[in-house]
């Protein structure tokens, strides 16, 4: 992941549910009260770029940090739910991801790093196995002359995120380039 | 033109096929020998005999692996000083020989049946043309491939000199990309500066800071995945010490994927798809090849 | 960038086919170039001495015709392209032994039959630039490859579920096969390990 | 909300890269001043908090972290928005310096204008950062690496000489074989480096 990574820098900008641990000065203004201070436990949402440096600083280096909590306690996102989770197991390859998130597996892989999540690892894992594979018979079918931009390009495609385009539009130009290769020879 | 020097070579090329290990081993240090000067006329009998086919078939894998490899390996500097004097004679050479043609008034058409002809008659000189633009397009593929490099890790190249010791940045790359390493960057931060970095506080003017959220410099991703191919030592009775025998008879070398804790085996002439960390040093010793 | 972002992390096929047309073959020459004196490279005799960088030149300088001899791919399928020689396909590029292959590659589900790394290439640039040369009829062989490619990409398909974070070995694959499947592979086992490293890298910290 | 600008600007910049990948033209949309002007104006704001949190700090003496957290947010504003700047600066140079090799270094604003577009989408400075890496690459042509023309093709010479078909007058041309005189509709074999730049001129095609 680079600095100037167009895609990190919008995943980064999505904003996640937070809940604070303090009373801070002047802060009021992330919820919309300009001027105001924000109380403990309130629930905000914050873009990740934000909420991920948050959720690990905080706490009073007077008293030592060991066990000082840290200025906000991310909240599992919607796209992260149960039920998502849920209908990723059940059928990952209906599952309209772009539609729940168009920076899923970015999120997530920051989601797993953040929490150490070993169950959401095992989903992204199958979820990925799956749908890369419907993702390749998409890449690899597609016919030299139905290549007209604007052609209807299947539901599927209209359910990827952004990994899931990228890997689609490099598989499919690689198998493009192929084809053209061998109608030349 | 005098004694044509490549003419030598190659007639003692082929007395002396014995001493190819030697050029192998010679080679394989290619990039850390520096300074030594062009092969002259009373000292090359002594050197070991570089063909320029052995050269191009060096020149061929140095292309294939910095194209898949990502971080910027080192520049051949002698295989590369030989092959672009190669070019040089044989740009003047052909030029010499198509003159000959040229005074051959059968030569001078314009119809595109005739000179059909006339370049069918030329066949040598067809195919020595051919030859020099396939040596110049790996030439310029390779440079072109190693500037996007320099680009995209320039940040990372400027700390070179402190932090890595083992190759100074002035033997990793050629001379003219030493100056195009300087200049561009000179233009591109001035670029930064001016659209942007001067409208920030002081505190925020740096492009090289890493203490940020998030890291400013980019490494290149050395775990990136590879395609490779285990070639081996290039000579039968060349061992290598990191070598094992598996139960089926087949060498292979043992590797450790650190991340993962894992170990693996790569049998020579197997194909896989490894991380580019963990195979790194068997690229850099020519017993693995980037494909 | 000074490398086209399609060119970056990949090789075009045409430079796959460039990698390929390196590797010897073997051609019956029409025409002779031994007679002539060694070291003669003036051109009062209208022959010129053959000198070449990336291939080796001595036997384009010692051609005898109808004798075999073996050149780079790229200066027969030139000397085709002017009638001077006639190429010998590779024993492989029957239909007897691409039939064996088939055979083979519909037995076993887990391998690869053992082609050469450059059969694609040399098949589909012989099928265009020397058919005549070829032992069996171009149209047919032509639809055996198609079958044997076909065949294979099926097999990968199907092998693509195996795809993990560690590593892969995928033996009897092409040079040029493995370039098509490449953005697809990698993509994958790159997003694999970034997904497994985000645990990976936590555990380490709690030892 | 700070830096929803900076996000904006980054979404033209994801514009401009699939813009000039999908049409392979060499096209930037128009350069955001006024976006950039206003986040520039938003940072000198943010910075302008800063200092004021600082000094408040600093009279009232806070010590934890909880009362200066609110400075920390305003840094930590700062630093992404000036990574949005930057991600979008660079993703443009990037580009430039593509035009530049594709319009073989030296005239490359000139080709730019004359182009459908012209530099008019480009800032001030970017014009001028143009035209000093186009320099660079003339300069770098020259020296130890004239006679390999980096600015060249980067498809590998599969057939040297090739048939093409004139579709413009283009007047004589020189080669050492010999004089061509290129009139519409004729056709000639020749040397593929000698005719690429009139290719790509349109004055010619490839047969």
């Amino acid at each position: 992941m680079s600095y100037y990574d167009i895609d990190d820098i919008l995943a980064d900008a999505n904003k996640f549910p937070c809940r604070f641990n303090y009373d801070i000065p002047g802060l009021g203004y992330l919820e919309g009260n300009i001027g105001k201070d924000i109380k403990i436990n309130a629930k905000v949402e914050l873009p990740l770029w934000l909420a991920r440096i948050l959720a690990i600083v905080g706490g009073d280096p007077g008293i030592g940090d060991e066990g000082a909590l840290p200025f906000v306690e991310l909240m599992a996102p919607d796209m992260l739910s149960p039920k998502v989770m849920n209908a990723i197991k059940s059928g990952p390859v209906t599952l309209d991801v772009h539609s729940i998130n168009s920076h899923f597996y970015a999120l997530a892989v920051k989601w797993a790093t953040l929490f150490n999540d070993r169950d959401l690892v095992q989903i992204l894992n199958y979820m990925l196995l799956e749908r890369s594979q419907e993702i390749n018979n998409f890449a690899s079918s597609i016919q030299l002359e139905k290549l007209g931009r604007g052609r209807d390009m299947g539901p599927f495609m209209l359910t990827l995120d952004e990994f899931e385009k990228k890997l689609y539009r490099e598989s499919h130009e690689s198998c493009k380039d192929m084809k053209k290769w061998i109608v030349q020879k | 033109m005098n004694i044509d020097i490549d003419d030598i070579l190659a007639d003692l090329d082929r007395d002396t096929t014995a001493i190819d290990s030697s050029i192998n081993s010679h080679a394989a240090n290619d990039t850390t020998i520096l300074g030594s000067d062009g092969i002259d006329t009373d000292k090359f009998r002594h050197l070991p005999v570089l063909s320029a086919v052995g050269d191009f078939e060096k020149l061929m894998a140095h292309w294939r692996n910095e194209r898949m490899s990502p971080e910027l390996l080192p520049y051949p500097h002698l295989l590369m000083e030989r092959t672009l004097r190669r070019v040089q004679e044989q740009l003047e050479h052909i030029e010499c020989v198509s003159m000959g043609y040229l005074e051959d008034p059968s030569a001078e058409n314009s119809t595109s049946e005739s000179s059909n002809n006339a370049l069918s008659n030329k066949l040598p000189l067809l195919c020595m043309e051919a030859d020099l633009e396939r040596l110049k397009f790996v030439l310029r593929s390779f440079l072109r491939c190693r500037l996007a490099k320099i680009d995209k890790y320039s940040l990372y190249l400027r700390q070179f000199n402190d932090e890595h010791v083992l190759l100074p940045l002035s033997e990793l790359l050629s001379r003219q990309e030493l100056e195009y390493h300087d200049r561009h960057s000179a233009i591109m931060l001035k670029l930064l500066n001016r659209a942007i970095l001067r409208h920030m506080p002081p505190e925020l003017q740096a492009v090289d800071d890493n203490d940020g959220s998030v890291k400013m410099v980019d490494e290149p991703e050395w775990n990136r995945f590879v395609f490779v191919y285990v070639n081996g030592p290039k000579a039968k009775q060349d061992s290598d010490p990191r070598l094992q025998v598996n139960e089926m008879g087949q060498q292979f070398y043992p590797v450790t994927i650190q991340e993962l804790q894992e170990e693996a085996e790569l049998t020579i002439g197997g194909i896989y798809v490894m991380r580019y960390n963990v195979v790194r040093d068997l690229i850099l010793d020519d017993m693995v090849q980037l494909i | 960038m000074s490398l086209p972002w399609k060119l970056q992390e990949t090789f075009s096929p045409e430079e796959i086919q460039f990698i390929v047309e390196n590797e010897p073959i073997k051609i019956f020459p029409r025409f002779t170039t031994r007679s002539k004196v060694r070291g003669n490279r003036g051109n009062k005799t209208g022959q010129t001495r053959w000198k070449l960088l990336t291939a080796s030149d001595e036997p384009l300088n010692n051609l005898v015709a109808i004798q075999t001899t073996e050149v780079a791919f790229w200066i027969a399928l030139l000397l085709k392209q002017q009638g001077k020689c006639s190429i010998v396909a590779p024993g492989w590029l029957r239909l007897t032994q691409l039939q064996r292959f088939i055979d083979y590659e519909l037995k076993n589900t887990e391998r690869f039959s053992e082609l050469p790394w450059n059969w694609l290439v040399v098949a589909q640039l012989l099928f265009s630039k020397a058919a005549d040369d070829l032992q069996d009829p171009v149209h047919l062989l032509r639809g055996k490859v198609q079958d044997l490619r076909e065949i294979r990409l099926g097999k990968i398909g199907q092998g693509l579920k195996h795809l993990n974070e560690s590593h892969l070995q995928l033996d009897n694959l092409s040079l040029l096969e493995i370039n098509e499947l490449r953005p697809f592979v990698l993509g994958v086992m790159n997003k694999l390990k970034q997904v497994h490293g985000s645990i990976a890298d936590e555990q380490e910290e709690e030892q | 909300m700070y830096c929803d600008m900076g996000s904006k600007l980054v979404l033209e910049a994801k514009r401009a890269q699939q813009l000039n990948r999908s049409s392979g033209a060499d096209q930037l949309p128009m350069y955001q001043d006024e976006l950039i002007r206003n986040i520039v104006k938003e940072v000198s704001q943010l910075r302008k908090n800063a200092d004021f949190l600082k000094e408040q700090q600093e009279e009232n003496q806070f010590q934890d972290k909880v009362a200066r957290c609110q400075y920390f947010v305003t840094l930590l504003c700062m630093e992404r928005n000036k990574r949005c700047l930057l991600a979008y600066q660079k993703l443009r140079s990037d580009a430039l310096d593509g035009f530049a090799w594709n319009r073989n270094g030296s005239d490359a604003i000139s080709s730019l204008n004359a182009a459908h577009q012209g530099s008019g989408n480009l800032s001030h400075h970017e014009q001028e950062y143009l035209k000093e890496y186009a320099q660079l690459i003339t300069d770098m042509k020259s020296g130890d690496y004239t006679d390999i023309d980096l600015s060249g093709s980067l498809t590998p010479p599969s057939d040297v000489f090739i048939d093409v078909r004139v579709l413009k007058d283009a007047g004589e041309i020189q080669t050492e074989y010999g004089v061509f005189n290129l009139i519409k509709d004729s056709q000639f074999f020749v040397r593929q480096a000698d005719v690429e730049r009139l290719i790509q001129q349109g004055y010619l095609q490839k047969l």
